[in-house]
């Protein structure tokens, strides 16, 4: 066999004979890691002393594949990256290699980013509400998140041909149109939706098992989410009012409208709430962008190659689980030399250990779904 | 079944007996929860409301003692390699194997150093599932391509 | 030759009932699916047979022919008898229901402690499957699952001991009588809320399946079965559900008996009583989320146990005022 | 159709500063980005920072090439300091140039909630030369110094775990190493690759 599971630093201490300590190992098959994580748990009781997480289960070379390819081809990997909202991605990767050029890329592409960036960032909430409700046992929110979840799908069907790894933009903005079809069907989805929402909050918001799951449990504060480097949701759940969106604005967010909501004390209850409210907010986004959305062409004349500058950039997009950025070092050619992804996921997920010590078992398994990892982006 | 198995010719009764294992054994499949990347997502899409596969007996089992078959939906990679055989290898007979997704398949677009190319290099495939990722569409059909190829399997005849 | 001929009858009524009650339990599973499905917008099964009626019977063969493992490190007897103890148990306990006016395996004086004691070994099983697994997920599920069965064990005890008061007898088919006029259940309202907490506990069902709780232990304490030996679990479950079932319509419900304008026999309004109460079961499955561990305990001893026992204080106290 | 900036009535942490006054805009594009954070490091360590740049003066990709041994210092003074408060360490990553003379070049992209910029720091060292960890001023540099040692063989002092996080415990070497090929196991000799650029 040519992998080995790596021995994790609660296996390498082990002086467990003779204490009352049991070690646990989820994953990485095990229902509620999300994928492929493994979690190396340290148990007394059902109380977690110590938590060690080994990642990489997923780790497909995607920094390497992207410094041996041109900047054009990569946009199909970073669909896979953070697979769940993957139009975000190829935002994140559009503009960060746009930067180095000047061009002026047209309003009509920029409104249609940022519809779509929405639209993936309500693919994303969904599937994590749906994956979070389930491992907290509340079955039906799963399927019903699917519901919705497919409609989105469907719109991105509609737009771009694929319905999860959608390849959606291009440098200099977008492979073609959309259909008219997809902005009629934005909309019938964009006025069916925060009734759903309202449906999931019936189930969940002010269910006392859920509010007893939830509040109180895995609370992290501003200071220490600033350093553990959480970002996204995380961090507004702990009430810093920051979003890139807001910060450094991109597409067309500066012309947009929409509140950044923050929690209050940092649990997992306050993180579900700002998801479901940023779930509103990019709904506003998109009803926005569809009576803003100006005619025109969608992509500005590029170049046959793509060649940038020699230089270094990095450019960061605030993507449904947290700030996802690309670090890229051009050396004159077609293809970049460095090609560095910024992981919301990875970074959020070192933080896991700060979150669950002192925490029950079930918790653990609530407090990785409430940080909403996905693994392709984290192990890359 | 291990007495009686392959034992008895081939002739009216066996036969009979034979489909019906058969037909048991297609109508309840039961495969692992095994995601690994982004083919796992259109998965648990398939077991959902629009596609729903309950509706072919088919239900997500937790461990791999209780399941028949193991949907290996997405990149498999150097490092997952044993853990994939591990589970593999705790799964009661009879037991079979879907790869789903071009990762799974062969690699798909990763051609590099982490990623095992196709998951026949560590466990047998029954049914390849093309796509990057598949419909869920696609899946049913690998899962009903499956239960062909079982309706075909011979149990108690020679 | 009375001896003989009653031996005879008991056996043949005792033939019927488990082969009836496997079937009966292979069938709910088919409808927990189906209403579950129909709960979360899905279908259920729908290719086996009409509307994938013969799905139970395809499931339960394939589990038949599937290989049986016992994991190396398994302590291999324990092991095995396991699901035995499990599934036992809560066939035993059908010997006293009585399903119907004349339809009963047999009638004992103390048919309800008999129903509570030999149902409760059925944790037995449960803690030697999580034992002999040597899994962790398996003990840590069969851990939690003795913890919770045994607490509300309590509860469902003290909670039965209000309509008992009520009726005066242990015999079940006499508490049946005792409701012809009015349920038990609008005497002993909080009585009944403690007990059908207490059974969806006992049963480890939804908001308190924590013992196979799929997201975190995998599948608890069988986590390491399979095949025939898993069946028996999921059997066992459905039987002991059924059972509760039969003793939350008997002790609250009037259990056979139905309004006398209504020309149904015994047996069907037991059934209907049933179907109810299973799909009370089956509705909460889909609605709820799951308690915590430490929740579920608190939930039990610092609020159950005392409503419990206020309430029987309270039914002796007016008991003996008014009766 | 959008002609301005939607003004928002909500006040949101780090929103572009719209009331920047024509005179500050033109000051800015006269001295070179990240002056004023050179000076924050200046006062405290003079002659930290060695060199100084910015991809078309663009004020968020202002960087300064630190030497290794006073990184930890410099960024426990940039994460502190009033003008600074880089509280926030987006990434740290690495990058091989295997035809320099220091051919690793170390990075530590920087965030600051309270100024609203980033600051790129970095750090060029020789093979084998281990790096002083950061750890201890932002937690969220360990799995980043893990990774950046399971990826390229940077080694990190005093980092209080230092395993490898991605690859298996017996992988050997290092992959995001240019001299390490795409495809197959095992650092080879670096050459140049000799690209037919599309279109020429």
């Amino acid at each position: 066999m040519v992998g080995v599971a790596n021995v994790s630093r609660i296996e390498q201490q082990s002086t467990l004979h003779g204490t009352e300590e049991l070690v646990i190992n989820m994953g990485p098959q095990h229902p509620s890691t999300h994928g492929v994580l493994r979690v190396i748990l340290k148990l007394d009781g059902e109380t977690v002393n110590d938590l060690d997480c080994d990642i990489g289960y997923l780790h497909r070379g995607t920094e390497k594949i992207g410094e041996n390819i041109n900047y054009t081809m990569f946009i199909p990997y970073t669909d896979r990256l953070d697979y769940i909202a993957a139009p975000s991605n190829n935002l994140a990767w559009v503009t960060a290699v746009e930067k180095f050029f000047d061009w002026e890329i047209p309003m009509r592409a920029q409104y249609i980013r940022s519809m779509v960036g929405e639209l993936s960032r309500i693919a994303s909430h969904l599937l994590w509400l749906a994956t979070h409700a389930l491992d907290i046992g509340a079955m039906t929110v799963f399927l019903w998140c699917f519901r919705e979840r497919e409609m989105v799908l469907d719109l991105f069907e509609t737009a771009f041909g694929g319905r999860l790894t959608v390849n959606a933009f291009r440098l200099g903005g977008l492979h073609e149109d959309v259909p008219d079809k997809f902005l009629q069907l934005t909309q019938e989805f964009a006025d069916i939706f925060p009734s759903r929402v309202d449906d999931y909050e019936t189930l969940l918001t002010n269910n006392r098992i859920w509010l007893q799951r939830t509040r109180d449990v895995g609370i992290i504060s501003a200071e220490d989410a600033m350093d553990l480097g959480l970002t996204g949701p995380i961090i507004r759940g702990s009430g810093v009012k920051w979003d890139l969106r807001r910060a450094k604005p991109y597409a067309a967010y500066p012309y947009l409208d929409f509140v950044v909501p923050i929690g209050e004390n940092g649990d997992i209850y306050d993180r579900y709430l700002v998801r479901i409210e940023e779930l509103r907010q990019s709904i506003y986004i998109i009803q926005q962008c569809l009576e803003q959305l100006p005619g025109g062409p969608v992509s500005c004349k590029t170049p046959r190659t793509i060649k940038p500058p020699e230089g270094e950039i990095y450019h960061s997009i605030e993507n449904p689980k947290g700030e996802f950025g690309f670090y890229i070092v051009s050396d004159g050619t077609t293809t970049p030399y460095r090609v560095r992804i910024r992981p919301p996921s990875f970074i959020n997920l070192g933080g896991l250990k700060k979150l669950c010590v002192g925490q029950l078992v079930a918790d653990v398994v609530a407090i990785i779904g409430s940080i909403d990892i996905v693994l392709g982006e984290c192990d890359r | 079944m291990g007495i009686v198995e392959g034992k008895f010719s081939d002739n009216f009764i066996t036969s009979k007996v034979d489909s019906l294992v058969a037909w048991a054994r297609k109508s309840a499949l039961w495969p692992m929860t095994f995601g690994l990347a982004c083919c796992a997502i259109e998965m648990m899409a398939s077991g959902a409301a629009r596609y729903d596969f309950d509706r072919f007996g088919v239900i997500f089992r937790a461990t791999p003692r209780q399941s028949d078959v193991i949907i290996v939906a997405g990149t498999v990679t150097h490092k997952m390699g044993d853990a994939i055989r591990k589970v593999y290898d705790q799964m009661p007979e009879p037991r079979w194997v879907i790869a789903m997704g071009n990762c799974a398949t062969c690699g798909g677009p990763y051609a590099n150093y982490a990623v095992m190319q196709g998951v026949d290099e560590i466990i047998p495939v029954d049914v390849y599932v093309p796509g990057c990722p598949p419909r869920p569409e696609s899946l049913m059909w690998g899962v009903m391509q499956l239960q062909k190829k079982i309706e075909q399997e011979k149990y108690i005849r020679k | 030759m009375d001896m003989a001929l009653e031996v005879a009858v008991a056996a043949i009524k005792i033939f019927i009932v488990v082969n009836v009650v496997q079937l009966v339990v292979a069938y709910m599973i088919y409808v927990e699916r189906k209403v579950i499905a129909h709960a979360q917008l899905r279908l259920g099964p729908m290719r086996v047979g009409w509307h994938g009626l013969l799905q139970p019977i395809a499931d339960g063969l394939k589990l038949f022919l599937k290989e049986d493992i016992v994991p190396d490190k398994a302590d291999r007897i324990v092991f095995v008898l396991a699901p035995v103890m499990v599934l036992v148990p809560a066939l035993v306990v059908y010997a006293v229901l009585p399903f119907s006016a004349t339809f009963y395996i047999t009638q004992i004086n103390i048919g309800l402690f008999f129903v509570l004691a030999i149902s409760s070994l059925g944790v037995f099983g449960v803690v030697m499957a999580g034992w002999a697994s040597n899994s962790k997920y398996s003990l840590l599920g069969a851990l939690r699952s003795a913890a919770q069965m045994l607490s509300y064990e309590i509860f469902l005890g003290f909670s039965v001991i209000g309509p008992l008061m009520l009726a005066g007898s242990l015999n079940l088919q006499e508490i049946v009588h005792a409701q012809r006029d009015v349920w038990f259940v609008f005497y002993q309202p909080v009585a009944f809320i403690v007990f059908f907490v207490a059974a969806l506990a006992e049963t480890n069902r939804a908001p308190f399946d924590l013992p196979e709780a799929e997201t975190e232990l995998v599948a608890g304490f069988h986590t390491e079965y399979s095949g025939m030996k898993f069946a028996f679990f999921f059997l066992a479950e459905y039987a002991s559900m059924m059972v509760i079932s039969t003793i939350g319509i008997v002790l609250f419900f009037g259990g056979w008996e139905g309004p006398d304008f209504i020309p149904l026999p015994g047996f069907v309004w037991y059934c209907l009583k049933l179907g109810a109460f299973m799909f009370v079961f089956i509705w909460l499955r889909a609605t709820l989320p799951r308690y915590r561990y430490d929740q579920l305990m608190r939930v039990g001893w610092k609020f159950m146990f005392p409503l419990v026992m206020l309430n029987i204080f309270l039914t002796g106290f007016l008991k003996y005022l008014f009766l | 159709m959008p002609d301005e900036v939607v003004e928002n009535s909500e006040e949101t942490n780090g929103a572009p500063d719209s009331e920047e006054s024509a005179e500050e805009i033109a000051e800015a594009v006269k001295t070179p980005p990240g002056e004023d954070l050179k000076e924050v490091v200046e006062s405290a360590f003079p002659g930290a920072v060695l060199e100084q740049s910015a991809y078309e003066d663009d004020e968020d990709e202002a960087t300064f090439v630190l030497d290794v041994d006073s990184i930890v210092a410099v960024c426990t003074h940039l994460r502190d300091h009033g003008d600074a408060l880089f509280k926030l360490l987006t990434d740290l990553t690495a990058a091989h140039y295997p035809e320099a003379e220091d051919p690793f070049e170390m990075l530590y992209h920087l965030y600051s909630f309270e100024h609203n910029r980033r600051l790129r720091l970095k750090v060029r060292i020789k093979e084998g030369r281990a790096v002083p960890t950061v750890s201890g001023v932002w937690t969220s540099a360990d799995w980043m110094e893990r990774e950046v040692y399971d990826l390229f063989g940077i080694e990190f002092e005093g980092h209080p775990d230092l395993r490898r996080i991605l690859l298996p415990d017996n992988w050997g070497s290092h992959p995001m190493r240019k001299d390490y090929p795409l495809e197959g196991r095992g650092e080879r000799i670096y050459t140049k690759p000799k690209r037919k650029e599309i279109g020429e």
